[in-house]
């Protein structure tokens, strides 16, 4: 799509560029060599990345991002609800992501849904003496006091992999004696420069181990799908699948948000992949494509225009009935959305938001804040790659700043320069810049509130931005003394 | 790959088995056999040393705590604290990665103090590690030495660092380590023989409570005793919103912290949280020194006054000694509401003491008693505490167990309330009683961190809390028929 | 004895009938009927002129609350006043009965008093009137005269006393003309020409949280400005608990009073409760004189504060700009929680605009505004400030109506909670809504008059309260898939 | 009965009369000589009163007492359950007994039970002009808004009587135009010296226009009887007439807690009046059988020792089924007893208890204190008369102190000599005592808890009577410092 070149009073390129290099003044000449390139223009009409990407973080300079762990356990094993997720490893990793990331889940906790957290709480002495021995016994452990479990995730922390253990031996070794799927996921901290390894990893553990082992028992139909990249962060995917649904689509599995283990692994039976996150799960689409030949395209469900546009473009790899069911549920919700934005495009037109999300948001909401009628006056990435700032480019208005893993200084200054309206970003930023009297809203947990997907989602969506934007607190933050 | 061979079809658990494990995880005989666990740890109310020392980091005057090790560990932390806290938590890591376990990690603490140093423009960095550099073997003191050589580290700026592995202790050993190379730090060379500050230093240990700190702060202006928090976060993490950011907006200032060595005395509230620094401080501060317990509940904090009345050789003001009378109003009023029930309690040694004796005091059963992360000390001195009142009996302490454990406890022998902090929730709700948020974290709940559970107004507001709670319940679940004006 | 002729059985309503109107009451055809009624009153949340009275009485040093009328008339204020702070009320009656009628009162005052100042030993005794010498016509003036002249009342001690009919105001009113009598009885003939005590006098109005009595002194002790509260309730019923009793455990000090008239300013926060009072000091007080609303909410505490620093010609200190940008911190945190929520709120006008001021800050909906004894003015008052904000639109104001008007409002135009005291509790429950009691009285929990609500530390209060208890309800109600570690 | 002649060491005659002598010293002459014949040391031998009572309350003394429209409302009127209460007059009165004592009751607020408050808000031009025309508007409107109400109670406050209106004129003529019962009961406060007043005008008024007036339409048995005293508070009648159900009585009414009016009405029929209180309700009982033969008999259902006995004495009053049940529920109920006794009495034994409560505790529980092990040194009413302190003087211990309408002074004295470790009163009492240290249980409330009564009573009662005087609170209440 080709999309219209959108401009910012008063933001230009020279505008720009100038606010980077002021804000690097402050560096040490490497790490303002270092940052330089991270931090640029947006060029609306290139269609291309104007940043350079997923490169190591700069020591010392308070980056927002996360480790490997973090993107294994947080965003790829965590949401898999059938599952036992153990962090192998000390007992930090597991707790400080146990519950953080609101990928919501069907089930009884402890019987068919285990979103606790599973440590092995590694002691000085299993650092000594290497910790297999103590997995094998958690394994057991672990499938006797949940018998209902569809498998285990091993998610390796730091000390494993330094020490040496052999989990994939260990996991093995288990999974015949325990008749259960266990999966070793070597997503130690230290591997790569943030969360992004942590999903490659998982997504080739999924490849490795998972994918391919079940089927569906039912027959299968033109309609299969399956929905990938969506965690169901505060309900996402209920409310993304109801709507694929809508459209006569068969969700036939969730990759990974209230995923189940054995429908992940009978994926490879569908019609298309629909991906959502591209940035975390890209690896798999494209393995099943290559492998299973399975076609699989990004879509957008955030905001009506995108959600409109998204459904036609599915539309278009089935057939007619789709085609017609599209339609139809386009004519559906067109007025109910339109009342949305009518309510609150009046108390939020032409105010300007600021992202800082992980691998997705940072461009993908931007057209639902521009059906809200606000605009995007910068944005960026905690770990995205060249490919997501590509994608990134014709969704930004032209010659606006784009910024890859800033800094929080960065984005202090950024924010300070710009002055948004509101910003978008996640709980260490939050608190930050509410200081500053700037309406925030968490765009990794949606701040405790969702779902945003889908057009459900923007109902909320849009309540939710109003609310922060126009709250009246933000009127008593100037003092009158 | 798999390398299964015949077609495996996905299965559906049938409800009723379902139905039937559900039931089964609240029986005796899983709580046995979940008791049988030595391997799997499921849900403690404990995490790593580096949380600790981030907390402790963040307590002095411009003070930028430090991770040494991966990034996506600090960031694990900061979000802890500012969730906890609904506040910012800037610190900054020096982003170790692969290859740090392959030439150590001295060049990412180097370039990483230089840019923080320039960027965030600290009065001291505390540094602290993670995982990689304590296993891969880092010399910190080399490497600091080094960094100091070379310019990178200013002349005067003081460096403390803290060993704080992850595979040890627990978020307060992190906290004690940290504070310890804080004060080491601070205080070196400072010691001026015949000086005296005349103030008392107030070591109150890892305690997330903001509303604690000005407690303790009004309690000795009451006095009119001159005081020195160590490692005050009450202006760190209770910020004003004011239009304005400030990367350093509070802390214990450092020219009080490197002074306190000469101080008049030296008060540890938190003696299973600050237990080596307290070691170190009797034998290298002037004045004298006590470590008592945390003064939650009356005892404890006549204890507390007490002390300060004995360090300071003042006596104990009358406004102090009415908001005793107060807080023993409020217990007098209200016991009816607590008066036998039963509490499953868990947390930090030096809460859980405080939790047990308050409860005792209100005639509150303290029945299942949960440390994930103690000592037998600690379970000594709990036990003495049980021992020492009729509302103690058959109440039992489990010492190294974690909130799975709980579940089987309160499912089992049921209880009328926990105390702990936000991670107990799902057994409570499964067990139908609620659950009292004094611990750390707090993630689901607004300011409880603003209000005190120390000293006389802290009884006042957890007997508040508990028993509007109760009540509460008693509201909501009644027939109509007992549904009354009056409570 | 009835005069029935044929036997009549005992009847059963039918549970059908039952049903039917258990379901009618609820609905809007109801209403209609409910919102004609002329002359019956069901469940009206104010009280009569005694009480007020009373409890304006009790807060001055040494003084004995003395009610002229029946004794059961005293026996109800006391219990009100027990029951709501869980403390003693001591006060006397001259126990009138049916000769009262009769030979009128002066015998039962002048024996009245001759007992209770030889019991109770009072510095003043504070008289005020019920029902039966209000309707009979006793002469107070005379009575009083004649008690001095025959020696029954000490040389020098003041005796204040009020007529405050029961069939005429509110609680408010007889609050305004106790408070009234006193002041003028305490500073006859105190006003020195040239004299300045440098002192700010307050007057809160009627107001039954004794903390914020102590957030009053607590902020006026912040900006280091002198000031005597007019009616301190705050050591006469929140009082140490320490094994003895006293009959008159604190107070506005009488010296301080009677000296209040020749006061530096004189700042009145309570508007319509002590409106008579205001009105006679702009007369008779020296210095400046300001009537300005509850600083209920950050607004109306700002303009409390701006105005103390313009009456005290000092500026608003640090300490102070601080604690405001807590609350607006504590408020911005959490608007999510508030935003966009419904309340239904009623109680005292001063109180009433409070409140609105308050929701309409946090982005909350006042939705139903019930006063069941307002006028005009405070009407407008209420209106202004909803035509203010976008978040007052739709809302609408219900003078001189009652809590079961207010019961058809919420159940055919339902909120999300409300707002008042202990007798809402049992329309929340028809409604299923949470009452967040910071009215009075307060029967049903406990320690709630201790916890300020005025002040930037009462926003914080009622923020912490309501949202907690919006998340407790989203915790208990929800799905199992929506329960949550983070709210 | 004889019982044997309690003694507690160090109380004599002589200590009492002294300990009363000194604390009048205070007095004026003239009060001390009206108070002094209200306060005196029992004999327990004669059985006979030892003080004064039912006597105007010296002015200016600080009596507990309250008026006869608090004895009218809050006692009899106020517990039936399916009549509209109205407080007719100022706003006061009945806001103020609107809630505060609790009488339990069933049904739906609103529907078929109405514990709101009803107030004909009395203004300054009722006073002028009468309040004949309100009320018989807001009688309208109460039908019309309570229609299944069975009646309605008009109950005067001291503006009424004063100015002269006739509501009795009024409610009849309402009554027949809205073909309701409408009793008008001139229970102004100014009445009488106390509550008492108002019992027994409010007894009046049920003889004058409720009793006889309806008839059960089952069939009579030889087991009908009618609890009456008994208030429900707490839920005592719900345990009470468990009991007598239990020992095979019919309970066809109860007066009032929790009552029907129709069914008060139709009590004229039943063999047996059952009193508990004594006080408030033996005209009715002298009345029903003055007019209708019906015998009564006093009981007490206060610890297991007097339950015992009361049951005992009901049986006695029937056959021999009824004689054998009552000892089989004895026989069933004795070891449970002796099961909370054993408990508790440990605990208690020797403490001592004070009393001040209105008409019938101050001497029906003094049996359920010694059940526990527990003596009670000094006793008094708010409102009794003659016939109660003469049934007082058998149940309480020789040569305590006993104390009519004693003032805040007297009481506080008497407890400060006597040191007991729990005093029973009314809540003007409770944080006096609370703040000297001395546990306290508000004894005509139960202080928010019940039953008291009966078996399933006595459970609570020793629950709470432990918990107060054991609460580890009150070693606190001493300073350390």
């Amino acid at each position: 799509m080709s999309h219209p070149i959108k401009t910012i009073p008063g933001i230009t390129k020279e505008s720009t560029e100038e606010l980077i290099a002021k804000t690097l003044e402050v560096y040490p000449e490497k790490a303002k060599k270092k940052r330089a390139p991270h931090l640029g223009a947006n060029d609306q009409a290139s269609g291309s990345a104007c940043v350079k990407s997923n490169k190591k973080t700069v020591p010392g300079v308070m980056s927002a991002r996360g480790c490997a762990y973090a993107g294994a356990k947080g965003v790829v094993w965590g949401p898999i609800r059938d599952m036992v997720h153990v962090s192998h490893g000390p007992v930090g990793c597991g707790w400080y992501s146990w519950g953080t990331r609101r990928n919501l889940m069907t089930g009884k906790l402890g019987v068919d849904q285990f979103a606790m957290q599973f440590t092995s709480d590694f002691q000085e002495k299993d650092i000594v003496y290497g910790g297999d021995k103590k997995l094998k016994q958690l394994l057991t452990e672990a499938k006797e006091l949940f018998p209902l479990a569809k498998g285990i995730s091993v998610l390796s922390e730091c000390p494993v992999g330094l020490i040496g253990d052999d989990i994939n031996s260990a996991a093995k070794q288990s999974a015949k004696e325990l008749d259960l799927p266990i999966i070793p996921c070597n997503c130690e901290g230290f591997r790569g420069v943030s969360q992004s390894l942590g999903h490659h990893i998982s997504n080739d553990t999924i490849r490795d181990h998972i994918i391919g082992t079940r089927e569906f028992s039912e027959p299968e139909t033109p309609y299969d799908i399956s929905l990938i990249g969506d965690y169901n962060i505060g309900g996402d995917v209920w409310s993304a699948k109801a709507l694929l649904e809508e459209i006569g689509l068969n969700v036939k599995s969730v990759w990974t948000g209230d995923g189940e283990l054995e429908k992940i692994a009978a994926t490879h039976t569908v019609k298309l992949n629909l991906i959502h996150c591209y940035r975390s799960m890209n690896y798999m689409c494209k393995v099943m494509e290559e492998k299973f030949g399975i076609p699989w395209l990004e879509f957008n469900f955030f905001g009506p225009t995108k959600i409109r546009e998204s459904l036609r473009s599915i539309g278009e790899r089935f057939d007619q009935t789709i085609q017609d069911k599209v339609e139809q549920v386009i004519a559906k919700y067109d007025p109910i959305m339109q009342a949305i934005v009518d309510e609150y495009r009046p108390r939020l037109e032409g105010k300007k938001v600021m992202l800082l999300v992980g691998g997705l948001r940072p461009r993908h909401t931007i057209g639902a804040y521009e059906d809200l009628g606000m605009e995007c006056v910068g944005s960026g990435y905690e770990f995205a790659h060249t490919d997501d700032y590509d994608r990134t480019a014709p969704e930004m208005p032209d010659a606006t700043v784009v910024y890859d893993d800033p800094s929080e200084y960065e984005f202090e200054k950024f924010a300070h320069a710009l002055k948004p309206d509101l910003i978008g970003s996640g709980i260490k930023e939050k608190y930050v810049f509410q200081k500053m009297g700037i309406p925030f809203r968490q765009m990794h947990s949606w701040d405790y509130s969702g779902p945003y997907h889908g057009y459900q989602g923007f109902s909320v969506f849009a309540r939710d931005i109003d609310m922060a934007v126009n709250s009246p607190t933000w009127k008593l933050v100037e003092s009158p003394f | 790959m798999s390398a299964e061979a015949a077609v495996k079809y996905v299965t559906e658990t049938p409800e009723s088995e379902k139905e039937r494990v559900a039931a089964w995880i609240n029986t005796e005989e899983y709580k046995e056999l979940n008791f049988k666990r030595e391997a799997l740890v499921i849900a403690p109310p404990h995490t790593c040393q580096p949380l600790g020392a981030e907390l402790v980091a963040h307590a002095f005057e411009g003070s930028l705590p430090f991770v040494h090790g991966s990034q996506g560990c600090a960031s694990y932390y900061r979000s802890t604290l500012n969730r906890h806290f609904r506040e910012p938590a800037p610190a900054v890591s020096d982003s170790m990665t692969e290859d740090g376990a392959v030439f150590g990690g001295q060049n990412n603490l180097h370039e990483g103090l230089e840019n923080a140093i320039a960027i965030y423009k600290p009065k001291m960095v505390s540094i602290f590690t993670s995982c990689m550099p304590e296993i891969i073997g880092d010399d910190l003191v080399a490497f600091l030495k080094n960094a100091r050589n070379k310019g990178i580290i200013p002349e005067g700026m003081p460096v403390p660092f803290a060993n704080t592995p992850s595979f040890n202790g627990s978020h307060i050993h992190g906290y004690d380590a940290m504070l310890l190379s804080i004060l080491q730090t601070l205080t070196e060379g400072k010691k001026v023989e015949g000086r005296c500050t005349g103030k008392i230093n107030l070591i109150p240990g890892f305690d997330a409570n903001t509303g604690n700190f000005r407690e303790y702060k009004r309690l000795f202006a009451e006095f009119g005793v001159p005081a020195t928090i160590l490692g005050d976060i009450s202006d760190v993490f209770d910020v004003p919103c004011d239009g304005t950011y400030h990367t350093y907006p509070g802390g214990t200032k450092l020219d009080d912290a490197a002074d306190s060595i000469n101080g008049k005395a030296t008060l540890s509230v938190g003696p299973y949280s600050a237990t080596k620094t307290f070691a170190w401080l009797k034998d290298n501060y002037s004045g004298k020194h006590a470590a008592i317990p945390m003064p939650l509940g009356i005892a404890k904090t006549d204890e507390f006054i007490k002390k300060i009345s004995e360090l300071s050789g003042k006596p104990v003001p009358e406004s102090i000694k009415n908001e005793r009378g107060r807080a023993v109003d409020a217990m007098t009023d209200s016991h009816q509401y607590m008066h036998g029930k039963k509490f499953a309690l868990y947390g930090d040694p030096d809460q859980l003491l405080g939790y047990v004796s308050f409860l005792l005091e209100m005639g509150a059963i303290p029945y299942h008693i949960l440390c994930s992360k103690g000592s037998k000390k600690v379970e000594k001195e709990i036990q003495a505490l049980l021992d020492s009142s009729m509302y103690g009996k058959g109440c039992k302490i489990y010492m190294g167990k974690d909130l799975w454990h709980m579940r089987s406890l309160i499912m089992t022998d049921p209880v009328d309330a926990m105390i702990g902090d936000t991670h107990g929730k799902f057994a409570c709700r499964d067990a139908g009683i609620p659950l009292f948020r004094f611990g750390f974290p707090i993630f689901d709940r607004v300011n409880k961190h603003r209000y005190p559970i120390i000293g006389y107004q802290g009884v006042i507001n957890m007997v508040t809390e508990i028993c509007n709670k109760f009540i509460d319940i008693k509201d909501e679940t009644c027939e109509d028929r007992f549904f009354e004006m009056m409570r």
